[in-house]
């Protein structure tokens, strides 16, 4: 469980971030700060490099520039499989749920990095779909299932800052309330989010602040509770 | 079937070891008009394109071209009969110049490509035509560059004059934009609106306003599904595609 | 007196095995024997000097006949001994009569060396196939072998073995049930041992040499195919250096043909000391060979004051060979040196003496009953 | 992990070159072979050309096509044999019996590519490599291949009954002009529209056949080229050393052949013959020091790799473009 | 006697377990490969001097050091794991930005190097590596003389090959390699050391191999070229088992084993190339291989 001692402050610190696909710069220069135990949600696009930011920070793209601090520590030019021993769990875009694994292996594949991460019986509690399911194939579950699923194996391992890319994605509506509640638990529990979402109705249950993307770059930042007075300026942002 | 529909699947299904990309997919693209394929990351977009073009086999279902079915017909044959696909991540000859790019393209109907005992300069004949669409889509000027030292940007210019030099009766373009700069994307837009004139195009963009101002119909796909269809307004007026995808829910 | 001698320099090329199967029986030995040879001479012949070089071909036929090639072409080498191995053997034999160099084999084994293959400036010397299917071949009939089966290594050497043997064996009344071919070099004979087995012949005839013949030997006992007694192993050609390998305890009472045994009288014994002290062993036919074919030339070149190849080939078939190897071996028109060959047992442990008393002489084989004459051997240049 | 797959070519494509520096060092490069007899060892020189005949052909599948084939030992060693068989047994002239051994290799070129040219990369490796000991195989076993002892005593005969061939300068010209013959084929083919649409499946193959061009097609015909222009070299050299034996089948000699291909530069024009000699000469020095052979061409081969794909002339060219 | 199709039994079951016997090392191998190649997506044509150099190091323990075969059959694979190790790091490791092939090239460079080192150092002909007492002598099966090592190489490569199987199927750490297969990245993004797996993975690779090398000292000489005439047939099985796929190696190598018994009886001239055969069949049918997955 991370303290609540120095809440509020910074936890993770972006500034003028680049990053590249191969020949194509893909971020120009994001900057953006992750306080502790918010949720903060990143909007934007289709190839606004939501995604992109995120993989920067796992530290799995190609090349990138710029700085990345988590709770002090530079990430950029740290050993790849350092950064989520520091307390980082990921939920891709894509979900990454391993079709040669069974669903309780994929469940507890990730590593514990930290003390504190919740137990398999309070994910089943968090999660009562996957119950029950342990030895069906991990990608015999629908989406929703596989979502929780990639949600709950970061669960286990103990970090606590959590980078959701888009979960609600293709999801019934009834699924999407399911992992809101999820979420806000998780908020509850003390846990600090960034969450990329494109359906920010959704956003904007759990979200305490919004980041806006543009081409690669942060154009706005929208605490929740001003979201009505910025309608129409998000309307352009999001192209609709 | 009626006659103007140049291109239509039927329950086309692609599942790759458990997991379904594309499920029960059915399209039907008038003739001669822009018709755009958009969804999220994922969506099957790309997976679709492949279907199309037969890169990949479908689990199930059926694809039919000018009413016949090619389901089971080769990739090259598929080019062959007038459908040409662009890549999602540019794909050009990276060690041939810009021009011999194109002339590799405007070669193939020429059937001389298994002459290995004529010398290549019975190809320079095809330089007038190359320059003309190199010309079109502003690369001219760097027709003698390896295509591996061209921007981003420009070779996804590139490769659509590559596809347009085959006079392809129906186009696929797969985020003809993605990485483009904004005076490129005005280009490149202008174009495909030109050359649309006398064919048919598919295209995936991720960049609304693109498709808002391009595409006569639009295709919504979600996690491999058909979300909905329609004009864009009509689209983006639709409630589950702008819960599930633009986002903007509310009211 | 002062003859005419190419390039100034009586140059030896000793030319075989130096790191595989065969290795052992000739190699650097062979070399050494050839060295004793010239040093008896005084290192000198004509007033020029002499110069032993050697190679390895690798039991490899494009590789020795290149060497034999350059060695001609660049390197003025007069003589070329050894080549154990048959298959080079030939590869080389034409390369020496394109050049008219004289090649003396020690090694190789196969008798269409001085048959179909034959060549004027060349001589073959320890043994051959012929010999040894009449020395071992007969023997084992006689003892009541019948019935046969072979396991032969796959080229020019086994085949000529196997089917020399098989002659010999139909002439003594006895009977072929068939044969397996096992590739150079073989690591492992199991599945050609258990095909022997099942053919249910009375004896197994190893027509292989060196490496092989030591591989199948153990092998066989291991499979337990001699202990059940219904059958017997033929090794065909075995060499002092194999049994030294195999220890007695497996070789025991193998019967063999040889060309040489250091210890039948004082001249062998004395050589042999001498050849022991320079590599730590005792020589094989091959090496002994050796010797005496390099003395026996040398000799000739003194004697035709030239070491022009022709002149000296013919003189060479003029002179007897006396020396420790040989008694009046006499050499045919077609280059087959003949000599008495002898019948060996393997001692068993209890018998043994001492390091390398290992054979006990049966008989002795006179050497035209060995030998084929010119006219069985079906030479062509030897008419004329 | 890798995803390029077409790295190996690409890494070392870009050194085609046009035509005029090419034209100059060909004519340095006949110079030096017209003169080369006299101050050499013929035999030798005769061997390199051979080989790098045989690295040219190899090269035409890696270098402009993108295929690694680890098989090519077959195309070269049997057509040696049937060149050897064709000329001792069956008494035909020189020239027939090369046109034969290229044929068969052609035809075996045919069987290998449709089996083989559905699967890239490793696979492809592995394939032809497999396929190639099959041949092996059936060269150690079948009766007119005469197993370990190969076929001995190949007449040279007289070239188009007027040539002598036992006289070594008219053997050594001889088989220049096959290598010329054959060098010339290469240039052609990868200066014609043929050769375009290789470079372009080289380097995008999936592009390729989305402007229709059906891939496999133009693969097996340069499948099939190299195979023949390997027999020829393989054949020569059966005439030249009056010898076929295993030595020129088994997969090492596979092996030799990407290497000295590698050490000149694939894709280039003149890497294969650069490589070939040095890698001839080297094994020739090497032989006479006692140092193991093998070691030294492993060592060789596992620096290319690593820090020298380029291989020579791909390197010199890549230093000129730099300048230049 | 009784025959089967006109042979004898004794010579059908005899071939047939001659057979398995090879098999066993065609499973070994091939074994090793697959985890390696499933892994680096590298063919490790080292594997065959790997495989030498197992035999090589045991031939050198008891001949220098006077440790006998069982210590042998420890310490072997492991120095050979090492090597792998080191191979990996400071070489292979170097190409995974490049195209596969280039791994193919290195590792064949790598083998000529270790293969002609031992030859230039030992010469081609095979040294003898003593039988261990307690396995000496053999069973009589009836149909055949069955020698005990025999049997035990048998055993020992089924017992290893299960465990392997069972190590990757069953184990967490199993569970790793496999997602490290199929995705790299996200595994890396789980703060899993993905270079050091796919290290250590390489070094257990080879020393299956090595394992497999001690194994064979006994039967086969230990010689330089042990390694150079096996490994081929070893890449047909991969090949025809699917490669990467565990299972499939394993299965086709005792099944190749027990079909060139097969032909031995049946027809023997074609026992060589009847792997080759197959290869080349099984690729127009099934061209990922038996087990493999179309990528
Ligand atoms: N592997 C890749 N290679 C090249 N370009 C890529 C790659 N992945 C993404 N891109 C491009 O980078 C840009 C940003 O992609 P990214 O996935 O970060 O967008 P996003 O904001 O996550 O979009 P979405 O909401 O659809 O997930 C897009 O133009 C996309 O086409
Ligand atoms: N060869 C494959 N094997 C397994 N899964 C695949 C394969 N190709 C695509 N997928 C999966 O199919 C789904 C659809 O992929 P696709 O590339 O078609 O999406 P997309 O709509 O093009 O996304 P994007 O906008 O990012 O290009 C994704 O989840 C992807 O992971
Ligand atoms: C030295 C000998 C064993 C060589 C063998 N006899 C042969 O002729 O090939
Ligand atoms: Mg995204
Ligand atoms: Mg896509």
């Amino acid at each position: 469980m991370p303290d609540a001692s120095h809440s509020r402050s910074a936890m993770l610190e972006i500034a003028d971030l680049h990053a590249f696909y191969g020949e194509s710069h893909v971020l120009h220069g994001v900057s953006l700060t992750v306080r502790q135990g918010e949720v903060v949600t990143l909007l934007g696009r289709n190839g606004a490099g939501k995604t992109t930011t995120m993989r920067s920070i796992m530290g799995i793209v190609g090349k990138r520039t710029g700085s990345i601090e988590f709770q002090g520590q530079q990430l950029i030019g740290m050993a790849q499989h350092k950064i989520p021993r520091l307390g980082i769990g990921y939920v891709p875009e894509e979900r990454g749920i391993f079709a040669s694994l069974s669903v309780d292996e994929n469940l507890t594949l990730p590593p514990v990095v930290k003390e504190g991460g919740m137990t398999v019986p309070q994910i089943y509690e968090l999660f009562p779909n996957l119950q029950g399911r342990g030895s069906t194939q991990g990608t015999r579950l629908s989406g929703g299932e596989q979502q929780m699923l990639a949600i709950a194996r970061i669960l286990r391992t103990g970090a606590d800052l959590i980078l959701l890319d888009e979960p609600t994605e293709g999801l019934a509506p009834v699924i999407i309330e399911q992992i809101g509640v999820a979420v806000r638990k998780l908020k509850q529990r003390g846990f600090t989010i960034l969450l990329v979402e494109q359906n920010f109705r959704f956003a904007a249950t759990i979200a305490d602040r919004h980041y806006v993307m543009e081409e690669g770059q942060v154009v706005d930042m929208i605490p929740n509770d001003q979201l009505a007075q910025n309608m129409e300026k998000l309307h352009e942002y999001l192209g609709v | 079937m009626s006659g103007d529909v140049i291109l239509e699947t039927r329950g086309l299904t692609k599942e790759f070891r458990g997991f379904v990309a594309v499920r029960d997919v059915s399209l039907r693209v008038q003739r001669g008009s822009i018709h755009a394929l958009i969804g999220p990351n994922g969506a099957g977009k790309t997976t679709v394109f492949n279907l199309l073009t037969k890169f990949l086999q479908p689990t199930t279902g059926q694809i039919l071209f000018n009413g016949t079915d090619i389901t089971a017909v080769k990739p090259a044959d598929v080019a062959r009969m007038g459908i040409i696909r662009s890549f999602q991540i540019s794909a050009v000859f990276p060690h041939l110049t810009v021009l011999e790019n194109v002339r590799v393209a405007l070669q193939r109907p020429l059937g001389n490509s298994f002459r290995f005992w004529t010398s290549e300069s019975v190809l320079n004949r095809l330089n007038g035509r190359a320059y003309e669409l190199l010309e079109d889509v502003g690369l001219a000027v760097y027709a003698q560059l390896p295509a591996a030292e061209l921007p981003y940007g420009r070779k996804r210019a590139l490769e659509i004059a590559t596809t347009l030099a085959l006079e392809p009766e129906m186009m696929l373009l797969d985020e003809p934009m993605a990485g483009m700069g904004h005076e490129d994307i005005g280009r490149i837009a202008a174009l495909i609106k030109r050359v649309s004139a006398n064919r048919t195009i598919l295209m995936v963009e991720h960049n609304l306003s693109v498709v808002s101002d391009l595409s006569d119909w639009i295709t919504v796909l979600a996690r491999g599904e058909i979300l909905a269809e329609g004009p864009y307004a009509e689209v983006s007026r639709h409630p589950r595609v702008r819960e599930a995808y633009m986002g903007t829910g509310h009211a | 007196q002062q003859g005419k001698v190419s390039a100034d320099v009586v140059k030896i090329g000793v030319l075989n095995d130096r790191s595989g199967l065969y290795a052992d029986l000739g190699g650097e030995g062979s070399a050494v024997a050839a060295r004793m040879a010239v040093e008896e001479m005084g290192g000198k012949v004509l007033g020029k000097p002499i110069e032993v070089i050697a190679a390895d071909h690798q039991n490899k036929p494009d590789i020795g006949s290149n060497l034999a090639r350059q060695w001609i072409d660049r390197d003025n080498v007069d003589v070329i001994v050894d080549v154990p191995n048959s298959g080079v053997a030939l590869a080389v034999q034409e390369v020496t009569r394109e050049k008219k160099k004289i090649f003396l084999m020690e090694g190789p084994a196969t008798s269409s060396l001085t048959g179909s293959a034959c060549s004027p400036t060349g001589f073959h010397w320890a043994y051959d196939t012929r010999a040894l299917a009449v020395g071992t071949g007969r023997a084992m009939v006689q003892e009541g072998g019948k019935n046969w089966f072979f396991i032969t290594a796959d080229y020019a050497f086994g085949h000529q073995l196997e089917a020399d043997t098989s002659a010999e064996i139909k002439k003594a009344g006895g009977t072929i049930k068939g044969a397996v071919r096992a590739p150079l070099n073989t690591a492992d004979f199991s599945s050609f041992l258990l095909q022997a087995q099942s053919s249910g012949a009375q004896v197994i005839g190893l027509a292989n040499a060196g490496g092989d013949t030591i591989t199948s030997i153990k092998q066989a006992s291991e499979f337990g195919l001699t202990q059940s007694g219904q059958q017997k192993l033929a090794g065909l050609l075995i060499f002092l250096s194999d049994v030294h390998a195999l220890g007695l305890q497996v070789a025991q009472d193998l019967v063999l043909t040889t060309g040489f045994y250091w210890d039948m009288d004082d001249e062998k014994r004395a050589w042999s000391k001498k050849f022991m002290e320079k590599t730590g062993k005792m020589p094989t036919m091959v090496q002994a060979g050796s010797y005496s074919a390099v003395r026996h030339y040398l000799k000739a070149v003194e004697a035709a004051g030239t070491d022009d190849g022709p002149t000296v080939a013919a003189k060479m078939k003029e002179m007897p060979v006396n020396d420790m190897f040989a008694k009046n071996g006499k050499i045919l028109a077609n280059g087959r040196m003949v000599h008495d060959m002898y019948l060996a047992r393997v001692k068993k442990p209890s018998e043994s003496k001492g390091p390398w008393d290992y054979y006990q002489i049966i008989r002795t084989i006179p050497g035209d009953e060995a030998f084929a004459t010119v006219a069985e051997s079906g030479c062509k240049i030897a008419s004329q | 992990m890798a995803t390029d797959t077409h790295a190996v070519s690409r890494e070392t494509a870009s050194a085609t070159g046009p035509a005029t520096p090419g034209l100059l060092a060909m004519g340095v490069l006949l110079a030096v072979l017209l003169g080369a007899p006299f101050l050499l060892y013929p035999v030798f020189l005769m061997k390199v050309l051979c080989f790098a005949l045989f690295a040219c052909a190899f090269n035409l599948l890696i270098g402009f096509a993108g295929l690694l084939s680890f098989g090519h030992a077959a195309f070269f060693g049997g057509a040696a044999y049937i060149t050897a068989h064709t000329v001792k047994v069956w008494g035909l002239p020189p020239e027939i019996g090369i046109l034969l051994g290229a044929l068969f290799s052609a035809a075996l070129g045919l069987v290998f590519g449709m089996i083989a040219i559905r699967r890239q990369g490793i696979y492809f490796a592995m394939i032809t490599l497999a396929l190639s000991q099959m041949v092996f195989f059936m060269a150690l076993q079948l009766p007119f291949t005469h197993g370990e002892d190969g076929i001995q005593a190949v007449p040279r005969g007289t070239l188009f009954g007027v040539f002598d061939l036992s006289q070594p300068l008219t053997m050594y010209y001889t088989v220049l002009v096959v290598f010329l013959f054959g060098f010339l084929v290469i240039w052609r083919t990868v200066h014609s529209p043929f050769g375009q649409v290789l470079k372009a499946i080289r380097e995008n193959e999936p592009r390729a056949i989305s402007l229709g061009y059906r891939t496999d097609q133009y693969k097996l015909l340069a499948f099939v080229l190299s195979a023949s222009l390997a027999g020829l070299a393989g054949g020569t050299k059966a005439i030249v050393f009056q010898l076929a034996t295993l030595t020129d089948v088994q997969w090492q000699m596979s092996g030799e052949v990407v290497l000295m291909t590698l050490l000149g530069g694939m894709g280039t024009l003149f890497g294969p013959v650069i490589g070939a000699a040095l890698v001839v000469t080297l094994e020739n020095y090497l032989a006479a020091t006692n140092l193991p052979v093998p070691v030294v061409i492993g060592a060789i081969f596992v620096v290319c790799v690593l820090v020298f794909r380029r291989g020579i002339v791909g390197e010199i060219a890549a230093r000129m473009k730099r300048r230049g | 006697m009784p025959t089967i199709f006109g042979i004898p039994p004794q010579a059908l079951f005899g071939q047939l377990l001659l057979g398995l016997i090879n098999g066993s090392f065609y499973a070994l191998l091939s074994l090793g490969l697959a985890v390696i190649f499933g892994m680096l997506n590298v063919i490790n044509f080292a594997h065959g001097a790997l495989y030498m150099l197992g035999a090589f190091v045991a031939w050198l323990l008891m001949t220098q050091v006077g440790i006998g075969y069982w210590w042998a059959l420890l310490l072997a694979p492991l120095a050979v794991g090492a090597v792998g190790v080191l191979l990996e790091k400071s070489l292979l490791s170097r190409l995974y930005k490049l195209d596969h092939l280039y791994g193919l090239l290195l590792t064949f460079g790598i083998a000529l190097m270790i293969e002609g080192l031992f030859r230039h150092l030992y010469g081609v002909s095979g040294q003898p590596y003593p039988i261990p007492r307690e396995l000496a002598g053999g069973q009589n099966l009836g149909f055949m003389f069955l020698p005990n090592y025999r049997g035990w190489v048998v055993a020992a490569s089924l017992v290893v090959c299960l465990a392997t199987w069972y190590a990757i199927e069953r184990t967490q750490l199993g569970a790793y390699l496999r997602a490290a297969t199929e995705n790299p990245v996200l595994v890396q993004a789980f703060g899993i050391n993905v270079p050091r797996m796919v290290t250590l993975t390489y070094g257990f690779g080879v020393a299956l191999a090595g394992l497999a090398g001690v194994l064979a000292a006994p039967i086969y000489q230990v010689s330089p070229l042990m390694g150079s005439n096996l490994i081929i047939v070893v890449f047909a099985v991969v090949v025809i088992g699917g490669m990467g796929s565990i299972l499939g190696a394993v299965l086709t190598g005792y099944g190749l084993g027990l079909l060139e018994g097969l032909t031995k009886v049946f027809y023997p001239e074609a026992s060589n190339i009847v792997v080759f055969v197959i290869m080349a069949v099984v690729l127009m049918i099934k061209p990922a291989g038996l087990f493999g997955r179309e990528k």
